[in-house]
């Protein structure tokens, strides 16, 4: 089988964001992660497109996405002081959101910085 | 759809001085001959004015957002704006968040910003915070005149090698033309050593010197038919006697197009901080003589602000000299910055000499097409307080008593006092409007002719200037009423205008190792990506057929 | 020169990558050019790499680090006191004379100098010091961040509300005070309602009190693994991972922003999508201000 | 004549309520007072809510209940009074002018922070950051007077310029950081980092205390001033000797690092 390979990939496991890893892949799975380090190894392969993990839970129970979102955005509407906290393990994109989102609802707002 | 009866107009680009005259827009937010229904506004007794264009402002990139992380205490006096349901908050002040940027800068009539300096290598986190700045349309200029991988083409003397590199960093900073800031001397400044002469090699060169940079950066500027000529921030910033450093910069322009960045901070006599003076009457009248040549005020506003620049080498010296913080930052090869919050006094005699000279310029150089409204903000006062500059420039008698309350030490350093000039409206819609956006080459803005962009500010007209520039009655932006009775009620997504210039195609692979040899990114990843820049406006190149 | 970090183990490109390793226009033989010094509590493995190694006493970072302001400027610190610290006065008008003498000095600092007791205040006295090796030659000072983007977010809270973390918006502007509006502090203290937690695993990291109330209020998780805070949480949803099935853009610990180019195709929406949807979703909702209750500016903040 | 406000309820998440202020008070009627806003976290909700309001038009409040959630008490009030029976929120008295507080129970952070003038005296415990500088602003307290009979956390007096700040109990680190001015009294002395950076003014401490590396001893004197102002703080209920007989004042001098003039006085019994 021959692999796809994505040149110039960036590696988000720690701050030092390399943006020369060469990734080797399926779409389902990396299987070679060039001159990553060895933990940009371990966070490129640990990871598949597979479905472990169930969409969304309630309540510990499986939902559908729409249910938890829609679910999600009744506790934080309700909330008079809720907290949107985190951001370190996702996009810049996902960032701003989360940033609006405390804006929308008058919320705090706090990443890992003030660990 | 728009009408706009019965307002006096001022529209300097079309010699438009205060006849009433109505004017239509369209639903694509230009201005046209006549429309159909749609609303009127009567104007009857108002002032319409093109919307502001702001030559020379520091809104967005790594260094002004170093500068907000830096001024806590300033974001806590300052305005805050609250949010509504469709309106995200933010906080004004000296460094204002992206959202009340453009809240402020649309609440005193300015539709259009020139960011007057991104690094290439933060060109990608310039450009996504341009995107959060509502309203106004922006460009952005890159800063060049430190770059080694170009300033090793100019040491060795390959013009057109040089001129290919940048060309190819405006387009991959997806910028609109070239910022210089203190030719060689902030690359210098990694060494912690300035360039203060222009004919000195710089630290790490041979043969290349500060002037060599000069005349070839405007070259090439011009060769490559950018829209702005090269944009240039003077060797030797802020200290005393620098004017024999200005004009021997200029002399490097002779036969070129260029626009000097706030001149008030090169325009110094004296020969230390006892005896500075003011030397604006001689570099006013080499612009007076050089109308190749446009300019920026850089005017100062007493107050705190927080300075921003380029100039590393400067920055640390006014650290030393206020004890107060400090920011700096290096970006790679390319080029530096230096943040210092800073409170202009007018007891202090050399910012009372800074004071003065911002607006002498303003009133000694004669063409308003040549001298335009700045503070270059932030540092010299924060944007949002152009309209006090106004009032200074149209009131001679505002602008005595203010001298009056300056330290008597100041007698024969500055020449404020003998000027009786006043602004006239139309000058004023000159320099705060039809002239950056000419100098700017941005032929859709400052002008309220047919094809331009509807981007208008309507004023009530009151005696109180600094009230009548600062609460204008409506602004509309590309048609669209966005500020009404100071009331925001749209903030719709601003422009960017872009230029690319020409370059050899293998450009590109000449390049790569010249990068690989000395960046900590790929080559690949380093060109901001088209797709990033919000509604993207290619500008064309103003080339000799 | 770094401070209270363990680049080799946490950070292993950063030698070889930016630091140590690379030739360059003005250091053409890289390693040999360059002098490293490390200062830490234990000899670590980056202390291989180093030229000087220092073993700083625990919790005697902010005195060393002050010391040394006070002997770049020249002003006599006693015998006794460098020694509380672990180091001599050799060793130290050694590293001083250094210090002033290099051509560019960069100080690279680590949690277990921000993280440990005295927090930020430890990392301020760095940057102040680096601020001050300016009057004698050129220093800089950088975090050494660890967490993938979490620079990106402070760069983003940075230029969408002026403040880097500790924000509160329950007036309907931001304000800034870490320690009131950090996040440890306001579970410990039960004064969030409700959390949304994204890019982070409060319940397997912060102390157990901080658990305890994320346990009370309803919490709500994003993550592409079911994570302790999922298992505590109301409502979690599995979201594609950054940078390997979802793209984007990622700063580095230098405010550098690199675009991500995912490989996989994941079965997850991405974090952006569905923080969208939930914004979509409440934007649905009535208002928490009244329309026209607020005045559109204000200039007297609490 | 004075106003009394009973909490009604604790709130679950923090109560902001700076309009709990004589400034605010004095003119008011008891409905206006009751129907003063206050955030319970981001909602606006009147004050009667959360307190019972007993009295009207009074510069003098006093206020009863476990007020631990309630923050920004007495903020920036000019004159009169606020007597609180119950622990307190933080930024009490913030940015206050003038007039007195006295709270007969604990406090929290930043109390008094940035001050300009008044009298601050709580009597159990307070927290950190007491007459501190907030975040990134160059000055503390600038005048008044602060006591807390307990302990009292990090960073007290951070950046402060001018006024006093008297500590019955231990303090945590950082007491006196980067202080410009104005005088600390440390009854029980305080953990590690006393006077750190600190560029002018005086700490005193009836106990030993860990000084800094950066802190020279000059010499031992039992300076002029101390008598004087032992008298003056008679009148706060607190004991300062001065006499020779009794014992001495180590004087140490610093922040080197900075370099500063700051003074740390360290009281030896004979």
């Amino acid at each position: 089988m021959t692999l796809q390979v994505i040149d110039n990939a960036t590696c988000t496991f720690c701050g030092c964001v390399c943006d020369d890893i060469q990734l080797h892949h399926d779409e389902m799975r990396i299987y070679k992660a060039k001159k990553a380090c060895v933990l940009g190894t371990a966070w490129f392969l640990n990871h598949t497109a597979e479905k472990k993990y169930p969409d969304a839970l309630i309540d510990g129970k499986e939902a559908t996405v729409e249910e938890a979102i829609q679910m999600a955005a009744t506790l934080l509407h309700e909330a008079d002081m809720p907290l949107v906290y985190g951001m370190s393990n996702t996009t810049c994109e996902a960032q701003k959101e989360c940033v609006a989102m405390a804006d929308q609802l008058g919320a705090l707002l706090d990443s890992h910085t003030s660990l | 759809m728009l009408r706009i009866t019965g307002g006096k107009v001022y529209d300097p680009a079309n010699e438009i001085d205060g006849q009433i005259k109505d004017i239509c827009i369209d639903d694509h937010g230009q201005i046209v001959d006549s429309v159909d229904g749609g609303r009127t506004i009567d104007a009857t007794g108002m002032i319409i004015f093109p919307g502001g264009v702001d030559v020379h402002t520091h809104v967005a990139g790594g260094a002004m957002n170093f500068a907000r992380a830096m001024t806590p205490e300033d974001h806590r006096r300052t305005q805050a704006f609250i949010r509504t349901k469709n309106r995200r908050s933010g906080l004004g002040g000296m460094a204002p968040t992206t959202f009340a940027t453009g809240y402020l800068y649309a609440g005193m009539g300015f539709t259009t910003v020139n960011e007057a300096a991104v690094p290439v290598l933060s060109a990608r986190h310039t450009h996504e915070e341009l995107a959060d700045i509502p309203i106004v349309d922006k460009t952005t200029l890159t800063l060049m005149a430190n770059n080694e991988i170009m300033m090793d083409q100019m040491e060795a003397g390959e013009y057109e090698r040089a001129k290919n590199v940048v060309a190819w960093y405006i387009w991959a900073a997806k910028s609109y033309g070239v910022k210089a800031v203190n030719p060689g001397g902030v690359a210098a400044w990694k060494w912690g050593a300035d360039a203060k002469q222009l004919s000195s090699p710089i630290a790490g060169y041979n043969t290349l010197t500060p002037g060599k940079i000069v005349t070839m950066l405007a070259t090439i500027c011009d060769d490559l038919g950018l829209p702005h000529p090269m944009h240039l921030h003077c060797n030797n910033l802020g200290a005393p006697g620098n004017i024999s450093t200005t004009l021997d910069t200029l002399k490097h322009l002779e036969g070129h197009r260029a626009h000097i960045a706030h001149s008030q901070y090169h325009a110094y006599g004296g020969d230390g901080w006892d005896t500075m003076c003011s030397a604006t009457a001689q570099l006013a009248e080499y612009f007076n003589t050089h109308p190749n040549i446009t300019t920026d005020a850089g005017a100062v506003l007493f107050g705190d602000t927080v300075t921003i620049t380029a100039d590393g080498p400067w920055q640390h010296l006014l650290y030393k000299l206020t004890g107060r913080k400090w920011g700096n930052l290096d970006v790679e090869n390319e080029t530096g910055c230096g943040i210092v919050p800073y409170t202009y006094r007018p007891s202090n005699l050399v910012n009372a000499v800074q004071w003065a000279s911002g607006l002498e310029l303003m009133l000694l150089i004669k063409n308003p097409w040549q001298v335009f409204l700045s503070t270059d903000h932030p540092n010299g006062g924060c944007f949002w307080r152009y309209p006090e500059i106004i009032q200074l420039l149209m009131c001679a008698d505002f602008r005595k008593e203010c001298i009056a309350k300056l330290p008597d030490k100041i007698k024969g350093r500055i020449t404020l006092p003998e000027i009786d000039r006043e602004y006239t409206l139309y000058e004023v819609a000159t320099s705060m409007s039809a002239g950056p956006a000419r100098a700017l080459g941005l032929t859709q803005k400052g002008n309220l002719g047919v094809g331009c962009d509807a981007d208008i500010v309507i004023y009530e007209e009151e005696d109180d200037v600094a009230r009548m520039f600062s609460h204008p009655r409506y602004v509309i932006k590309a048609g669209e009423i966005v500020i009404e009775d100071g009331d925001i009620k749209e903030t719709p997504e601003g422009r960017e205008f872009l230029v690319k210039p020409n370059y050899a195609p293998e450009t590109h692979e000449f390049m790569r190792p010249l990068f690989e040899d000395c960046y900590t990114m790929q080559f690949d990843n380093y060109p901001v990506e088209l797709e990033r820049i919000e509604n993207p406006v290619m500008q064309p190149l103003k080339l000799e057929k | 020169m770094y401070w209270g970090g363990n680049p080799a183990e946490c950070h292993p490109r950063h030698f070889t990558k930016y630091t140590l390793m690379q030739k360059s226009k003005f250091l053409p033989r890289g390693r040999k050019d360059r002098t490293m010094v490390l200062v830490d509590i234990r000899e670590t493995k980056s202390a291989k790499a180093s030229d000087i190694f220092l073993q700083v006493r625990p919790g005697k970072d902010f005195e060393l680090i002050t010391i040394l302001r006070a002997m770049i400027k020249e002003q006599h610190v006693g015998d006794e006191q460098i020694a509380e610290t672990g180091m001599t006065r050799e060793v130290l008008d050694d590293l001083v004379h250094r210090m002033k003498s290099c051509k560019f000095g960069c100080f690279f600092f680590g949690m277990g100098l921000s993280m440990t007791r005295g927090k930020h205040m430890n990392s301020a006295a760095l940057l102040t010091l680096a601020a001050e090796m300016n009057a004698f030659t050129k220093f800089v000072a950088m975090p050494m961040r660890g967490h993938g983007n979490v620079t990106g977010a402070d760069v983003i809270m940075r230029w969408q509300t002026g403040y880097p973390f500790g924000i509160t918006f329950n007036r309907g502007y931001p304000r800034y005070n870490p320690g009131e509006f950090s996040t440890v502090d306001v579970l410990v203290r039960g004064d969030c309602d409700a959390a949304f937690i994204i890019g982070a695993d409060p319940g397997a990291t912060m102390p157990q009190p901080a658990i305890e109330h994320l346990k009370r209020i309803p919490t709500i998780c994003l993550d592409p693994h079911v994570t302790h805070t999922s298992n505590l949480a109301r409502v979690h949803i599995t979201t594609a991972p950054q940078g390997i099935a979802a793209p984007g853009t990622a700063y580095r610990m230098d405010e550098l922003p690199l675009p991500l180019k995912p490989a996989l195709k994941s079965p997850y929406p991405s974090d952006e999508e569905v923080v969208r949807r939930i914004n979509a979703a409440i934007a649905e909702k009535p208002f928490w201000l009244a329309e026209g209750s607020q005045p559109q500016m204000i200039t007297n903040q609490v | 004549m004075t106003i009394t406000l009973t909490l009604k309820q604790a709130p679950a998440v923090p109560l902001e309520a700076e309009v709990l202020s004589p400034d605010v008070f004095a003119e008011l009627s008891n409905a206006e007072i009751r129907a003063l806003i206050v955030y319970n976290g981001k909602r606006q909700v009147p004050l009667e809510e959360f307190f019972d309001v007993d009295g009207e038009r009074s510069d003098e409040l006093v206020l009863h209940g476990d007020l631990t959630k309630v923050r920004l008490i007495g903020r920036g009030m000019s004159k009169g009074s606020v007597t609180v029976h119950g622990r307190v929120g933080m930024h009490l008295g913030a940015h206050m002018k003038g007039g007195r507080i006295e709270v007969h129970g604990d406090a929290s952070d930043w109390i008094g922070a940035e001050m300009k003038n008044g009298f601050i005296h709580v009597h159990g415990n307070a927290g950190g950051q007491i007459g501190a500088a907030y975040r990134g602003s160059l000055a503390g307290m600038k005048n008044g007077t602060i006591i807390v009979d307990g302990t009292a956390g990090l960073e007290v007096g951070m950046r402060m310029r001018r006024g006093t700040i008297i500590l019955g109990g231990q303090a945590k680190d950082f007491t006196g950081l980067q202080m410009k001015g104005g005088t600390i009294i440390l009854m029980d002395g305080a953990e590690i980092r006393t006077g750190a950076w600190m560029n002018r003014g005086t700490i005193i401490s009836m106990k030993p205390i860990k000084l800094m590396p950066t802190f020279a001893e000059s010499n031992d004197s039992n300076p002029t001033f101390m008598n004087v102002y032992a008298r003056q703080l008679k009148r706060f209920g607190v004991n300062l000797p001065f006499a020779a007989s009794e014992g001495i004042y180590q004087r140490f001098s610093g922040d080197l690092a900075v370099p500063g003039n700051g003074e740390i006085l360290v009281w030896q019994p004979a």
